[in-house]
């Protein structure tokens, strides 16, 4: 790892003043994805802004939504009765992230921020109409996600917490890529009164996005069959050493089965 | 005895891994110690028009910067070599330490920066520049057959064209056949991924002109001799090499590498210790890889189904640079294993081997023999499927018969002995082979796809004897030595040239001295892995400790007891010859006197009653021990899974393996060998691959990529043995390291073809990814809609 | 890996051309170009910042035109190296030719690309994508030069 | 350089170390603890692992001072080679290592594992150690280990 500045930001602001006035600053949240990157030495950050004592931390019931703070770790959601009474299937999601020791560190608003195409987050933020919460604007998040890796997230940006809507039903079916864990295919389905919504994550080349065929074809009828009655098309799909587009469009067709049925 | 040979002891090193107290190389610092990185090739093959190492050299904390030109000592040898066909000898390019005018793959060493700190040695490193002029990767063994040219004056880019057996006999054996089964199979090339990345550690001794290199290895002497025979030309009493806790090895780390090499060989120049530790990306990149073949198979039958002849031709990418035994793996150690536990009449094998530019392939767990079980339980399978035999009942039908041992096969080997039937028998009824029917089609009402693989091999452990070795094209010898010194107060210290990085040596080889000697685990100390404090060595690889150097402990012990004897008839006003030993004392036969073995140690050092006319004080033993032939572990392991035709992701539901090790010494320790070679072999044959683009870059260069079996991907195995004594040592042991990483791929690959074989599916490479089922599964469906 | 794709651009062929032959387009259509400079006519010196995800790195290397085909056509490649991060090195093969309608042009690209050391060890995942991705911003970033 | 100070095994270390300090490094080098291992470079093989404040991490993706003021505990500090901890215990009579090199780690994520599922069953074990990658056991007397480990802390 390069040399570099740790700033420990008190509270969000503090912790965009600190971007501010560095000349290529990074927010440290939980650290999964960026300290590998540094101890590989793919960046050369001046500066981290550490913002685990900006009291980002804690899940909260807002009746129609559940609101997670950005710093709150992958095992907490997991962990929290709160969110497993309201959406069991994000506890679910969080539960089924990396391993024990990643969500034990991994933070939502740093999955939510980085953006990976493989994330899992990302597919439930899309799924359940979410709403990232920044220090400065609600975004929801048909506008949050911009392509892979990519965010409407601007410069002096912080994400402060991340709400969900509390679905009728919903599920998350996850793929695992056998060697990183990461979502080969992932899918989150989640049913609400005035229709459905399917994203996926780890398959497509811009991240995650909705599925406008499945969701169309389970909004009038929620079932495997409307499932089966739609064909995935392999176009836009990532192609790499462990999965064809193709194969990636027949996961995405069986994981929202399952998602589905489940 | 509780603690004797048979029993699962607990094991004596435990508690040291256990506290964390384990000492491996990179926990070892020495005073003024620097740092080592290695500047590697990022292009798979180029010729280097220049290096400029100026900034780097001028950088903080910069000790010293080294390329190729400044490197004046030979790089790795290579330890056994073949003759070719037309009786020309196996192509020896030279590997120099640092890459000298040109890089062979990628991760090939070009520079060393030393610096005060790792971080200063890794930012210098960034500033040295490298021209090259790139050159065609070679990545593939169709390329590189076809006119490639990596080494100069290399003729058809071959590094050795090795033929065995009877050409003219196997030829005629297929044209006389009533069927010949025909395949080609795929040996996926893998990466050993020992926990612990390799490391090094060199210390120069001005005063005595002297080194002394930590190291992560297998076989520290053979490092030794290597180093000072070979590459330094001094004498060997001039560098001790320590392999002090070792975290696995599995083949990758026998070799000398050219990090420890040009660390010790820095260390003079400089004068200050200098430490390496590989990261895992480095150890992707530079570990010698495993297996690699494609194999063009083709087995005759006659017309009672009974093998007649078989014929396997074969190529072998061996990488950038042919690595020690790189030449021994796919020849001697893969060739003369064809005949598997089958009474095959005719063999004929043609092996040759390409460079590309790879990662050097060498050993790895099984070197050679998962290879040829894995074509020969596949064609097996094949044949008996072509047949419409039960696959069981195939293989029982062409054992050799349990009567017919010794029996020389048709590729040079001669087993001493084999019971093959009782194996399958018991692997059979531990996984209730005759209900499977009714299981396959319980799982087909939920959508599953059940099958049953069985995979019946033999392999052959311990690498000798030395003269036949010898004659083969090996450099090194096949024997072990070990050294018993009892000490005056009756404990033992016993040295081995074996190494323990896992196989727990400690445990194993104190039943022995515990069953010869008659004293408790505890009073035995096991000294290994410092060649400046046990005799000459020849380490630990193909499953040879027991077999080899366990037998070479026995051997000291005997001469131990044999002059105890003659001590203790002393004590007892006895003739030698009536003094018998038995439990730790000496009585003497048809009286009531006796001696405990702790007098006589006394006695041999304390020598105040004591025939010293005829008997030198103390009491101490080395014996070197020459096995008369290879060691023959067999059995059938038996593996039944699950497929699910819509992800095709294969669930391994049950594993049952029988093997026949001859006798156990710790029957707990040598099951976990089992299970260890069972997960690496299923590692093989389901999740691992090391994947090269066509430009030479090495994809899966991470855990992010490369598919490490994990708790998760596997199931508990079930493990028994059946016993076939080795009839040619005093243990009657053979080896049981590498036996279930040979027997499991083609049980799994066979397992799930028959699961998909009433889709019309008969062949699945390795890995058997969820896409190359899924794909298998889905072509199958094709051409049965066509 | 090959990528391709095309444009429908609203106009002139000449003009098209013109603009792919122009370092001024083609640095603010390089995505993540600091610096872009001719040093002989069909060679230019180049260095591109090159985000994706946490990765950040800088890459310094040389853009050829090659194949020169006026005005239907040319290569251009680019080949850098990132320091630790390894080297990358794509090349499109770019075809111009004039819409049915006479007026505008269709602007059709092929991309080759390829990555050396670390970034093909650590993100082979990602190495499609991302040059699908880039050579994407590439052209839509050309376009939207010419439509200024 | 900035000050690190946290507790390791209960002992306060107070030390100036690097900012970009891996809290590894921070306890192989600094403190000169060595049980802790290094086995991988992406977070993946877990033979680092410890427990900070409680919770096991992997300290190869932590930097040193984002656990400043945290308890940190090693494989050093849960028994010792008189009196070692149950789970410890459990791996040696489970045969549950080899080459010793994952089992600090494989200990650590038992520990914690235990600590939340009291008696787990073998998939959960299987699925709780996915992080933790052994080469030698095959994992089956891994497994067998942790379960025995559980009963023995009381599940």
């Amino acid at each position: 790892m390069y040399s570099t500045k740790i700033v420990k930001a008190e509270n969000s602001s503090a912790a965009v003043q600190a971007i501010g006035s560095s000349k290529e600053g990074k927010i440290l949240a939980g650290g999964m994805t960026l300290i590998p990157t540094l101890k590989q030495r793919l960046a050369n950050p001046d500066c981290l802004i550490d913002i685990s004592g900006c009291g980002l931390e804690g899940v909260e019931d807002k009746g129609s939504s559940v609101r997670i703070g950005a710093m709150t770790k992958h095992a907490a959601v997991a962990e929290s009765s709160l969110v497993a009474k309201a959406i069991p299937a994000l506890a679910d999601l969080a539960g089924g992230i990396g391993d024990r020791q990643v969500r034990n560190r991994g933070t939502l608003g740093g999955s939510v921020a980085n953006n990976d195409p493989a994330a899992c987050y990302p597919s439930a933020v899309m799924a359940l109409d979410g709403t990232v919460h920044t220090n400065k604007r609600d975004i929801s998040a048909d506008d949050f996600f911009k392509g892979m890796f990519e965010t409407a997230l601007e410069e002096d940006e912080v994400i402060e917490a991340v709400s969900f809507k509390k679905p009728e039903k919903a599920c998350y079916m996850k793929f695992p890529n056998p060697a990183s864990r990461y979502a080969m295919v992932g899918v989150f389905v989640a049913k609400f009164s005035d229709g459905v919504r399917v994203a996926v994550t780890g398959a497509g080349e811009e991240g995650v996005f909705r599925h406008s065929d499945l969701e169309s074809a389970l909004s009038s009828n929620f079932s495997e069959e409307a499932v089966s009655g739609v064909e995935v098309s392999s176009d836009g799909l990532m192609s790499d050493i462990h999965a064809s587009a193709d194969y990636r469009a027949n996961l995405i067709g069986e994981m929202t089965k399952r998602a589905v049925s489940s | 005895m509780s603690e004797g040979i048979g029993a699962s002891v607990k094991r004596k090193e435990d508690r040291k891994f256990l506290t964390g107290k384990g000492r491996y190389t990179d926990d070892i610092n020495r005073p003024g110690q620097v740092h080592a990185h290695f500047l590697r090739s990022d292009v798979a093959h180029a010729n280097i028009k220049s290096i400029n190492t100026k900034a780097a050299s001028a950088a903080a904390g910069v000790v010293a910067v080294y390329t190729g030109e400044d490197i004046d000592v030979g790089g790795p040898i290579c330890g056994w070599v073949v003759p070719n066909r037309d009786g020309s000898a196996t192509h020896e390019p030279p590997h120099p330490l640092l890459a000298k005018g040109k890089v062979r793959f990628v991760g090939d060493a070009v520079a060393v920066v030393i610096a005060e700190s790792l971080q200063q040695a890794k930012s210098a490193s960034e500033l040295v520049e490298v021209e090259y002029e790139e050159l065609p990767a070679v990545v593939d063994l169709e390329t590189a057959s076809a006119g490639a040219e990596i080494h100069e004056g290399m003729a058809e880019n071959r590094y050795f064209d090795w033929e065995l057996g009877d050409e003219e006999a196997t030829d005629k054996a297929l044209k006389s056949a009533s069927r010949v089964v025909k395949l080609t199979v795929r040996n996926n090339r893998l990466v050993p991924n020992p926990m612990e990345p390799r490391a090094a550690l060199a210390e120069y001794d001005d005063l005595n002109d002297s080194y002394t290199l930590y190291t992560t290895s297998q076989s520290p002497h053979l490092t030794r001799l290597v180093l000072a025979a070979f590459m330094f030309q001094i004498p060997e009493s001039k560098i001790r090499v320590v392999a002090p806790d070792v975290g696995g090895g599995f083949g990758a780390k026998i070799y000398v590498y050219v990090e420890e090499a040009v660390c010790t060989w820095a260390s003079k120049k400089i004068k200050r210790p200098i430490k390496w530790t590989a990261d895992r990306t480095q150890a992707f990149l530079t570990d010698a890889h495993g297996r690699d073949h494609i194999n063009n198979v083709q087995l005759a039958l006659d017309s009672n189904n009974k093998i007649i002849g078989l014929r396997v031709d074969t190529l072998a990418n061996l990488g950038g640079y042919l690595s020690a035994f790189a030449v021994a793996v796919p020849t001697y150690l893969h060739g003369t294993l064809l005949s598997g536990l089958y009474d095959i009449p005719a063999i004929y094998t043609n092996v040759k081997g390409y460079a590309t530019t790879t990662t050097p392939v060498d050993a790895y767990r099984g070197a050679g023999r998962p290879e040829a079980t894995y074509l020969l339980e596949r064609v097996i399978d094949q044949a008996a499927r072509e047949v419409g035999m039960d696959q069981a009942e195939f293989r029982r039908l062409n054992f050799i018969p349990k009567d017919a041992f010794p029996y020389q096969t048709a590729v040079a080997l001669q087993y001493d002995t084999g019971d093959y039937e009782p194996a399958l028998d018991k692997a059979m009824e531990m996984i209730d082979y005759k209900n499977f029917e009714s299981r396959r089609s319980e799982a087909s009402k939920r959508g599953k796809y059940r099958g049953i693989g069985v995979s019946s091999y033999i392999e052959a452990c311990g690498i000798a004897p030395s003269a036949v070795a010898g004659a083969l094209g090996g450099r090194v010898g096949g024997w072990e030595s070990a050294s018993v010194r009892v000490d005056p107060t009756g404990t033992i210290t016993v040295t081995t040239g074996a190494h323990s990085h896992g196989q727990g040596h400690a445990t194993t080889f104190a039943q022995i001295v515990t069953e010869k000697l008659g004293v408790p685990n505890s009073s035995v100390e096991l000294v290994h892995g410092d060649s400046d404090r046990s005799p000459f060595g020849m380490g630990t690889y193909g499953s040879r400790s027991l077999a080899v150097g366990g037998v070479a402990i026995s051997k000291a012990l005997d001469k131990v007891i044999e002059k105890s004897k003659k001590i203790a008839a002393h004590l007892m006003e006895a003739s030698a010859d009536d003094v018998e030993f038995k439990e730790g004392k000496f009585t003497v036969s048809g009286t009531d006197k006796e001696t405990a073995f702790g007098e006589v140690a006394l006695a041999a050092y304390v020598p105040h009653n004591y025939p010293l006319e005829t008997l030198e004080p103390g009491l101490e033993e080395t014996a070197f021990y020459d096995p008369m032939n290879f060691t023959y572990p067999a059995g059938t392991h038996i593996a039944e899974v699950e497929v699910d035709p819509t992800t095709g992701v294969v669930e391994i539901v049950d594993w049952a393996a029988c093997d026949d090790f001859g006798n156990l010494i710790n029957p707990m320790i040598v099951e976990g060998q089992v299970h260890g070679g069972i997960a690496q072999g299923i590692g093989q044959a389901l999740l691992e691959n090391a994947h090269y683009d066509e430009n030479g870059q090495l994809l899966t260069a991470s855990y992010m990529d490369y598919c490490m079996p994990r708790a998760d991907d596997l199931p508990s195995f079930k493990v028994e043995c059946t016993n076939t004594p080795c009839t040619h040592n005093d243990l009657g042991v053979k080896g049981c390291g590498e036996a279930g990483a040979i027997a499991s791929p083609p049980a799994l690959i066979n397992a799930i073809i028959n699961a998909l074989s009433p889709l019309g599916v008969s062949d699945m490479s390795m890995p058997a990814t969820p896409e190359t089922v899924w794909r298998a599964i889905q072509n199958a469906q094709a051409r049965a809609a066509e | 890996m090959e990528i391709k794709e095309s444009y429908d651009l609203p106009l002139p062929i000449e003009t098209v051309w013109q603009a792919l032959n122009d370092e001024g387009f083609l640095k603010n259509s390089i995505p993540g170009c600091e610096k872009l400079e001719r040093i002989s006519p069909n060679e230019l010196s180049a260095e591109v910042k090159l985000k994706i995800g946490p990765m950040s790195t800088r890459f310094k290397g040389k853009v050829n035109l090659s194949d020169l085909n006026p005005p239907n056509g040319y290569t251009i490649s680019g080949s850098g190296t990132g320091g630790i991060a390894g080297a990358a090195s794509g090349s499109a093969k770019v075809s111009l030719s004039k819409m049915e309608d006479g007026e505008g042009t269709i602007l059709s690209y092929q991309v080759k690309a390829e990555v050396k050391g670390k970034i093909a060890q650590l993100g082979s995942r990602l190495i499609h994508s991302t040059a699908k991705k880039l050579a994407k911003k590439f052209f839509s970033n050309f376009v939207q030069e010419l439509a200024k | 350089m900035a000050e690190v100070s946290l507790k390791v095994n209960g002992k306060v270390e107070n030390h100036e170390v690097g900012e970009n300090t891996l809290l590894v490094d921070f306890i192989r080098e600094t403190v000169g603890l060595t049980g802790t291992h290094v086995g991988c470079d992406t977070s993946q093989c877990g033979a680092c692992v410890v427990h900070v404040d409680g919770v096991s991490v992997k300290a190869c993706t932590m930097l040193a001072m984002q656990a400043e003021g945290s308890e940190v505990t090693t494989i050093e500090g849960i028994g010792s080679s008189e009196k070692l901890h149950p789970m410890q215990e459990a791996f040696h009579e489970n045969h549950g290592l080899q080459c010793g090199f994952c089992t600090p780690g494989m200990v650590m994520s038992a520990i914690e594992l235990v600590s939340k599922n009291k008696s787990p069953s073998e998939a959960e074990i299987r699925d709780g150690l996915e992080g933790n990658i052994c080469r030698c056991t095959g994992y089956h007397n891994i497994v067998k280990s942790v379960q025995a480990g559980a009963e023995k802390m009381g599940g």
